[in-house]
């Protein structure tokens, strides 16, 4: 699904973390580990092309982004929102399959009410109706439990690992273990001495 | 009697008891609207003799100067109607505010419209800048602002309060804005329209005028109240006197 | 793909209701301000129709200013913008739909407004046509040219500023023709060189516009 | 506390370097465009110094309202702006120190600016000190009205235009005064009652804008 | 610290949850749970003064708030941010205490860089600071773990520990139990059925 190659983030021209080599296929969830400022959420939005500052390189296919911000837009609905973001991936969706997807999110009996009036919580499950519905196989998620309650945390661990299991590939920043027995730890550590030459 | 007062006031703030009290009032100010227009525009109309220099075309005075008079009249209700609801949290106050919000913006515009009207004939232009106009038309502006927050703001309780604050700074703004244009109009330009200085109008000419003043504001009066009470129910839905009203009404 | 990003746009066009009557509102007020604060002007110059066109196209150019700056503010905030660019399959089209809606909210109202707004500045009623052609063909750029400015400035804490001062200078050809349209109008001479450079001006900005916006845009997101 | 709480309003204006030269910036921008588009205006009719008062008046106005709608966006977006309400022991203090540093990187600037910009719009040198102190006393009116009105429409998604409308008409008479009073001095008239009327309206308005200003906050905090 | 009377707070007219009755005293650490969008976020709006739209009554003591949003000003430093809130509750910090802060919150390094330069764990450590260094007896605070590594949630779990020991009452929604054994557990839980007359 994406390859790192000796990849190493950088902000403000110093590197984030020691270079990173792994490939990752079909089916592989990763957990993404660091302590805070060590270069999650930097090599996220790398992988998803929002940041261009690193050394060696990687590729990758179209992906899921979902990052600190979730990127719904208050003044519409949840069901509006996903109807535009399929739209933007070049997909139709059936009225049904959203429904679908928001009821097993939890979050049906909100599905025409607007963004805004929602809690941090209820908008962190609308984004993750969101990853559902895309046609994309690799997600990249940035510290996606944050905000869900327990009930909802367990659906996010399903979520993921249904989408492992029918050939997609998960990439996970966080500090709180995913409750899946399948994983790929990637922890982030801190360049040990920089390459002082 | 502080408490009796106090009671009163208490009353004031219930929607229900507001809403009893008016059901008279609105039949009354409709009738008298009808009554008051019917009359002054057929007075007024066909009866009173046309002017020596502006032959019929002064007859636009009896809706242009309503109109203006009560273009600020209610702007300075829903001024207090916001002092009133910011200091004592009165619901009824907002309500007040919703309904005659879009009154005051259209009648605001028809003064506007007629001042306009009028101007073609005896100015000889669509509009000119002058105190009265200029004032009129910021007076349209604010009617415009606050209705252009109350539409941003989708939560009920807190549209009430922004509304009202802004509703209150603006009426204080009022007589400043008023004063200033209205020196400002004799700084810059000869009052050659005679706009301040009353016409001395002969009685059967300011004798409609009256009647017409007095049905704009039994009209608003009407629409106000109606609006209100349509309001009060639209908002009090789920109480059980507004229930019971309803079967009241359906029982007839 | 297009209907659906369009769809959005309207949906909030319709939702956030100020967004239409506001640049009116606004455009009209500004008008008054300067017929209150410099009378002479509106009165008795532009009678003899030479500057009316001149402050009507300064207007027009602070109101979509105005307008210009919450132009991705509000999706830039909420992390919509991030969205946009990772999961459209052409991010080019979504920012040109953005664009188009902007004009529509703005430059196509203040087109529908400014008959008007002429006769509010003294401009004679002969002119109205032209009025409108000069507006209908200068204001696409101003929205194009403004989005790329928008896009650069949205990350930025006091963004409006600094967006009016990247922004102006580009607005520049376009006032001096379009307000140059009116006066010819006004003049009764012929118009339509004016307009052709209008137009040429419009398509030279939407053949820029989106790609520009869209390299603004990734500047503004790198950021964070 | 006010000291602290303007230590940090200092250490901002300095790291956010815009603030201070991009409202002069884009004033002289604005009367650059003016000059453009009706030259008539500024170049034959000012040097009857009839409107040149007008125009300058107005630029700052819309200068002003440019600067308004940053001004506690970033505290909203940030949560600063609820921990201030919180966490304060005097809120009205901390308003009233920050309506002040808006004039400070305003206002102030403005009047600083003044004479450049005086000149250049063609007043005669002789009114350039009535157009500063026509704008010393002027121009906190407008920082302070201008605050009530951003303080309300914070939490908008298109704040600007609403803010705009909410607040042009309440700089009404400041405009009208601060025109009149440069307009006296530069007839050579007694421009002290214009002065006297200036000074009076920033009164009121500061005894109004703070206590308007917190409810304002307020409102917009139980939004989110 | 702080009483609840029946308290039940509202949204677009509308109740979030059961009633609440409670005391809290000085020591007390009390644990805000329940689903998401059951209010927990509100009812601590509420307890601050920035929420103004419930039923009941409350009393309480100024606090501490910290809410989904961190309140730090990204053009200034750490050092400076907390400079800023000291001075508005209107106390005066010496350094010293300020840098002990940050270290005990383990961010001491980025004391003088810009919070825009620091990631979402980052700068709440620096929050943490906050916390340590008001003088107010009651924190409330929204759920606090987010974006924190495993081991700032330690230190937050024994910072609020310490304070509750010094005589502070903290009240703390979350979703992620805290590591801490003397606690009350509120479980807001929607109202059973709507009052209908
Ligand atoms: C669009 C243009 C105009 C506007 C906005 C306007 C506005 C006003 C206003 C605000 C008033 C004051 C009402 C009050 O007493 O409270 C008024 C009164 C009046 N207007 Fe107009 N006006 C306009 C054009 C005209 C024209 C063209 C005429 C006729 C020459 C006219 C004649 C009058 C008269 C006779 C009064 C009553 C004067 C008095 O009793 O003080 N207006 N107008
Ligand atoms: N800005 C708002 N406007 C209107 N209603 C809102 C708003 N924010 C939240 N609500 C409603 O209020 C209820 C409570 O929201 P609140 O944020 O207090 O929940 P919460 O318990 O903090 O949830 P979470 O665990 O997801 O943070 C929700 O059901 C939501 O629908
Ligand atoms: N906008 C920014 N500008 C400059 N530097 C930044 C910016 N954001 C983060 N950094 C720096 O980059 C480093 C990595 O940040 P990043 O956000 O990737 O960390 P993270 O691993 O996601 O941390 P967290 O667990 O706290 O979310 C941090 O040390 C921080 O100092
Ligand atoms: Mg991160
Ligand atoms: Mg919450």
């Amino acid at each position: 699904m994406f390859t790192l190659n000796q990849l190493c983030c950088e902000r403000d021209g110093r590197d984030l973390f020691a270079p990173l080599t792994l490939g990752v296929a079909a089916g592989d969830y990763v957990e993404l580990l660091g302590a805070n400022g060590s270069g999650k959420s930097t090599l996220l939005r790398t992988l998803a092309g929002l940041h261009s500052q690193f050394s060696g390189s990687y590729e990758t296919v179209p992906a899921v982004y979902q990052g600190h911000r979730l990127g719904l837009d208050d003044l519409l609905t949840p069901v509006e929102n996903l109807l535009w973001f399929a739209g933007l991936e070049g997909a139709t969706l059936s009225l049904d399959r959203i429904l679908d997807a928001l009821q097993e999110t939890g979050i049906l009996t909100e599905a025409y009410d607007n963004c805004a009036a929602m809690s941090a919580g209820q908008q962190r499950r609308v984004a993750m109706a969101r990853w559902m519905l895309s046609q994309r196989k690799l997600w990249l998620l940035d510290e996606p439990l944050t905000a869900l309650d327990i009930e909802a945390q367990a659906v996010a661990s399903r979520i993921i690992k249904e989408h492992c299991a029918s050939g997609g590939a998960v990439i996970c920043a966080t500090h709180q273990p995913l409750d899946l027995t399948d994983k790929t730890t990637l922890t982030l550590t801190p360049q040990l001495a920089e390459t002082a030459s | 009697m502080l408490a009796a007062l106090k009671r009163l006031w208490h009353k004031l703030g219930s929607p229900r008891w507001f809403f009893a009290l008016t059901s008279f009032w609105v039949s009354l100010l409709g009738w008298a609207a009808l009554l008051f227009l019917l009359v002054g525009a057929v007075w007024g109309l066909a009866f009173a003799p046309a002017d020596y220099q502006q032959g019929n075309s002064f007859r636009i005075m009896y809706v242009h100067v309503p109109a203006a008079m009560l273009a600020q009249s209610l702007y300075i209700g829903m001024g207090v109607a916001g002092f009133i609801g910011l200091v004592w949290r009165m619901k009824l106050t907002d309500v007040f505010i919703a309904a005659s919000l879009p009154l005051g913006m259209v009648v605001t515009a028809l003064a506007l419209f007629s001042g306009s009207v009028w101007g073609r004939p005896t100015w000889g232009s669509w509009w000119e800048w002058d105190g009265r106009t200029v004032s009129t038309l910021v007076l349209f502006f604010l009617y415009v602002g606050i209705y252009a927050l109350r539409e941003a703001i989708a939560d009920m309780q807190l549209r009430a309060r922004a509304s009202a604050l802004l509703a209150m700074v603006g009426t204080v703004n009022i007589p400043i804005i008023k004063y200033s244009v209205e020196w400002w109009n004799t700084l810059h330009q000869p009052a050659s329209f005679g706009l301040t200085q009353k016409p001395a109008m002969p009685s059967e000419m300011w004798l409609p005028l009256l009647v017409m003043v007095l049905g704009f504001y039994a009209l608003a009066g009407f629409v106000v109240l109606t609006r209100m009470r349509a309001e009060i129910l639209h908002r009090e839905g789920s109480a059980r006197w507004v229930g019971e009203w309803i079967a009241g009404r359906r029982a007839i | 793909m297009i209907g659906s990003l369009l769809r959005r746009e309207w949906q909030i066009l319709r939702r956030a209701k100020g967004a239409v009557i506001n640049p009116m509102a606004f455009l009209f007020l500004s008008a008054t301000l300067f017929a209150i604060a410099a009378p002479a002007l509106v009165i008795q110059q532009t009678s003899q129709g030479a500057s009316a066109a001149g402050i009507l196209w300064t207007l027009v150019l602070l109101t979509q200013l105005l307008a210009l700056d919450g132009m991705y503010r509000r999706d830039f905030d909420s992390g919509l913008l991030e969205q946009l660019l990772v999961t459209a399959q052409v991010p080019f089209v979504a920012v040109l739909s953005r664009i188009f809606m902007q004009w529509l909210s703005t430059g196509f109202i203040i087109v529908l407004a400014s008959p008007l707004l002429a006769v509010l500045l003294g401009l004679s009623v002969e002119t109205l046509p032209a009025t409108a052609v000069a507006l209908l063909l200068g204001t696409p750029t101003l929205s194009l040219l403004g989005s790329i400015g928008a896009s650069v400035t949205v990350g930025f804490n006091r963004g409006g500023v600094i967006l009016a001062l990247l922004v102006l200078p580009l607005f520049l050809p376009t006032l001096i023709f379009g307000a140059d349209l009116v006066e010819a109008a006004q003049a009764g001479r012929d118009f339509m060189p004016q307009a052709y450079v209008l137009g040429l001006i419009s398509l030279g900005a939407l053949a820029l516009a989106p790609f520009a916006t869209l390299a603004g845009l990734k500047i503004s997101l790198e950021m964070q």
